[in-house]
């Protein structure tokens, strides 16, 4: 779809079935709502409350021609790029965080030209979110302004009809997809995130098809014992799947921190065998199980004790 | 004390907030900085992190890695969205933003996305992150990096962070009606802007370090005053209160 | 079993609820008409209050008298903001919307803001609320209103809620894509609009009225089919479960 | 101000000494900060959450030529314009509720023409307030278009460039000052809000001076045991200020109800007496007591407590 076509965005929510019921199903159900060609909004940022388990789910069913969108995207950008499940990857930042270097896998692809690569500000990208959540076509701002960006991307300046001044005008992005993990939602499809918000809830509003996995589905007597807790009504949700460590081994805020000598051991496979060994994660974390409970097995239970720990000493107790 | 090059850029750049009520800082060094200024000079300081956190206390030798994770929200004030901690910046709360880059030229301005051409670049950097927000938003931002001649260069290959544009006016006349890049803080020294060409120049040099190990490292003539200031070197607080913050070297290296 | 004018108000707009998955409903007879749906034929019914909340269970007795209190949030599922429980509606979420107004044209616009001039009125009426803002954003929206000849009008003095505006294609001429004016609920009948001119046309008659009647109580011409059909009257089930939501009848009157 | 200018609104902020400190101080002292002329922006909605106690001082010390904003506004407005307090006010809608029938305060001064009445949409103001708090100049919306609330209000309408369709854009609002009422707050003005947000972050985002009025103010500790319930952060508030009650006879959310008693009890004493009962109002209420503790009086414990335990009939014990 064109972004910033907010009267055609609106009208694919208006042909979609609504539904304030049971959205409760398993994930390969819930990921088969994804389509080849889908633009993949991903919730969380970077290596905080990723929704790992379904985009690996996303992989393990063979999807094509994605586009994916995120603002910080960390290493899984790098396995949809091996599994060449994406055309293009829309961000303001690529890497998994200081300590472990450039992505080899991202600059072979870019730089060889096999990637659509869309780079926004941290904050124009968010806001083509917002404004897809508000049913806007653009909203205005003064980011990105003077910058080369501009050129690269759809934006548009405005002198403001009120001001005077010259404004940045970033186009609402309305993704086929959002997938989201949060920390507990009810069966239909009320979600409760702890901590950071990230940009989920944008996102989540933005989408034409919602898809979410929680740490934990509660009843709904307990959403609605804390309604202000809420953050995104069941009425923009599609599917719904109870996916504890959903994230792992990125971090659920509070329940889990980030593994990091797993991205140290990941990090220095590719350094060492070139990104080849992205594929080799691939065979044995994506393709080589059948599916969340095998792959956590992969890290085994003390693994996520110890994240769990790590969580509590520096947050406390939950 | 002896200090490394890393340990020195920090506690220069701590300095540098003094009586600043909030800080906008990436991790690494912005981040080692702002917790040193907490403690020593600036315990006012409201530290803001993209990711969402305002008002933490990091926990040393816990840093975080990243903006965006648990290790940057201990016993934080308040933990907006993504989207409303950058519109904080745009409204005018964040008063300094700390900000870095692969290049950065004569005028401040910073690419963090592509070394050559943008569509098949020589170099696929990570991207603008919230640099280019920071340096658009905050009240005043400053640079705060490694001083190599291969940084340093007369022309970056993309904008990715605008800092004075061509010089002149030509940053207000793009629009960026607010915020400024006040300095650039490095392991030689600090430059500044000239008021009304926009263009660097040489500010202060760190202890020992002379105006011309500065041109050495700079790819671009940069004027000096006659008489360079000479910063205060690090004191033995400032570098134990450092050292007690990343006890591991994971940012002080 | 007989029944008020505005029991029989009230029940027939819970019947436009069946299938509806959302109602963006305001206080009083919209409200009740909601839960009472909710509890005989749309009991996935989400209803959504503009001063936020979704999905409340309303206590019987204890009826909210505004959008904006605790008596609208019981057991909500979502408290949101106001502007972003109208934005919401904005995107497309909410399916159906029931606004009112002291005045309503041939075309269902809607004024609740003043009667005479707006400078200088001869009655300043309460305002818009969220009237506007629901019927230019929901998917389709229903006036629930009495049927008096003073309430329907040739000409609203303001147009505070844009119905169909002059009628044809100007409301979407007007920028306003989204949503449409479906039908009006009365005491005396139900009114829809003719799909070319836009104009209010008789649709159905509640049982014992006569077009006559209506008409004697619309100020404008209406058009009536020739065979007019006649709405099923309220059920016993209906009213008793009416009456137990507002067993004080603050609102049934 | 004139609206929408956000270059002079962000000039504000940055003229204004900015603190990281204590800001706990009297109502007294707070409530100084309100100059004459001032636009006030009121945080809460219509009888929900309203800063009532803040709003009484504002008249005890006779501030005069003010405009005040509130998108449902209730009998505090008929208050402020029996004390000849306000010249203009703009809101989307003025009355207490449904059962008590329209304001006779009202109509006697905007038929009289002794105020300016500026109406706008619920959502046209709520967007108002939501660009002031993004610095931006307007919003893009479809709401108000086509009405006659776009003749009488300073919106305009554009193109969008993207799209070709036609936009409302609401100007943004920056108030003078905000008036908000919390549930709790630190000394350092983190804002704590529980149940309905309704406007008040925008509000506080928006206005230059920002008064917050807490039901409890608690240790900054008590704050950072759950960041993610502050809505509002320190740095934007200037002042604040304990004051149990800081709503009654509005309601709190989860804490007191409304007292409808004492609505009826006013609205009746207008239908019998006229407007002039609004000045009796006054004099009993404002005038009559030296602060908030002696007008909590006239209500009696006893009322106290019987609201409370609506509320907790309601919601459930807090």
């Amino acid at each position: 779809m064109r972004s910033a076509d907010f009267v055609e965005a609106r009208r694919r929510l208006e042909a979609k079935p609504q539904s304030t019921g049971d959205k409760l199903t398993t994930l390969t159900e819930a990921v088969r709502k994804v389509r080849d060609g889908d633009h993949i909004a991903i919730g969380g940022c970077l290596f905080s409350r990723s929704p790992l388990a379904a985009l690996m789910e996303v992989l393990r069913q063979g999807r094509r021609g994605l586009t994916l969108s995120r603002n910080l995207m960390c290493y899984e950008g790098e396995l949809f790029m091996a599994s060449k499940a994406v055309d293009g990857l829309m961000t303001s930042w690529f890497d998994i965080a200081l300590p472990w270097g450039l992505s080899l896998k991202l600059r072979e692809e870019v730089e060889g030209g096999r990637i659509r690569f869309e780079e926004w500000s941290h904050l124009g990208l968010g806001l083509r979110y917002r404004a897809g959540a508000m049913g806007v076509p653009f909203l205005p701002t003064l980011t990105m302004l003077g910058s080369d960006l501009m050129g690269v991307t759809d934006t548009k300046t405005m002198q403001c009809p009120f001001t005077g001044e010259t404004l940045c005008l970033v186009p609402a992005l309305f993704p086929e997809v959002a997938l989201l993990h949060v920390h507990r939602a009810d069966r239909f499809g009320n979600c409760q995130i702890d901590g950071y918000p990230h940009m989920d809830t944008d996102i989540a509003k933005a989408a034409a098809t919602v898809i979410v996995t929680a740490e934990e589905i509660v009843d709904e007597e307990e959403i609605r014992r804390q309604p202000d807790r809420t953050v995104i009504p069941g009425l923009v949700v599609d599917a719904v799947v109870e996916m504890p460590y959903g994230s792992f081994p990125h971090e659920c805020y509070g329940l889990y921190e980030a593994d990091f000598a797993h991205f140290e051991a990941y990090t220095d496979a590719v350094k060492a065998r070139g990104t080849g060994a992205v594929n080799d994660y691939l065979e044995r974390y994506v393709h080589g199980v059948s599916g969340h409970e095998q792959y956590l097995a992969l890290f085994g239970e003390e693994a996520l004790a110890r994240q769990r720990r790590c969580a509590e000493e520096l947050l406390g107790p939950r | 004390m002896s200090y490394s090059d890393t340990e020195l850029l920090a506690v220069v750049a701590a300095r540098q907030l003094a009586g600043v009520t909030s800080v906008f800082a990436g991790v690494g060094v912005p981040l080692v900085a702002a917790v040193l200024a907490q403690k020593t000079r600036a315990p006012q300081l409201v530290i803001v992190v993209e990711g969402g956190s305002m008002g933490p206390r990091m926990v040393p030798g816990r840093l975080p890695y990243s903006t965006n994770e648990m290790r940057t929200a201990p016993r934080a004030q308040m933990l907006p969205g993504i989207t409303d901690t950058f519109l904080f910046a745009q409204r005018g709360f964040l008063d300094v933003g700390f900000v870095g880059g692969a290049q950065i030229d004569p005028y401040g301005n910073l690419n963090s996305s592509v070394i050559g051409g943008y569509e098949r670049p020589k170099v696929r950097l990570p991207g603008s992150g919230g640099a280019n927000d920071i340096i658009s938003l905050c009240r005043r931002v400053m640079v705060v990096t490694m001083h190599e001649r291969r940084r340093f260069v007369p022309k970056v290959d993309f904008v990715t962070s605008p800092g004075f544009l061509s010089g002149g006016d030509s940053r207000r006349d793009a629009g960026l009606v607010f915020g400024t890049v006040s300095r650039i803080v490095t392991h030689l020294g600090t430059l500044a802007f000239d008021p009304e060409s926009r263009r660097l120049q040489l500010e202060s040099l760190h202890p020992g370090v002379t105006v011309q190990q500065v041109r050495d490292n700079t790819g671009f003539e940069l004027p000096a005053p006659e008489h360079v200031p000479v910063t205060e070197p690090p004191s033995a607080e400032e570098l134990e209160t450092l050292r007690s913050i990343d006890p591991e070297r994971n940012f002080l290296g």
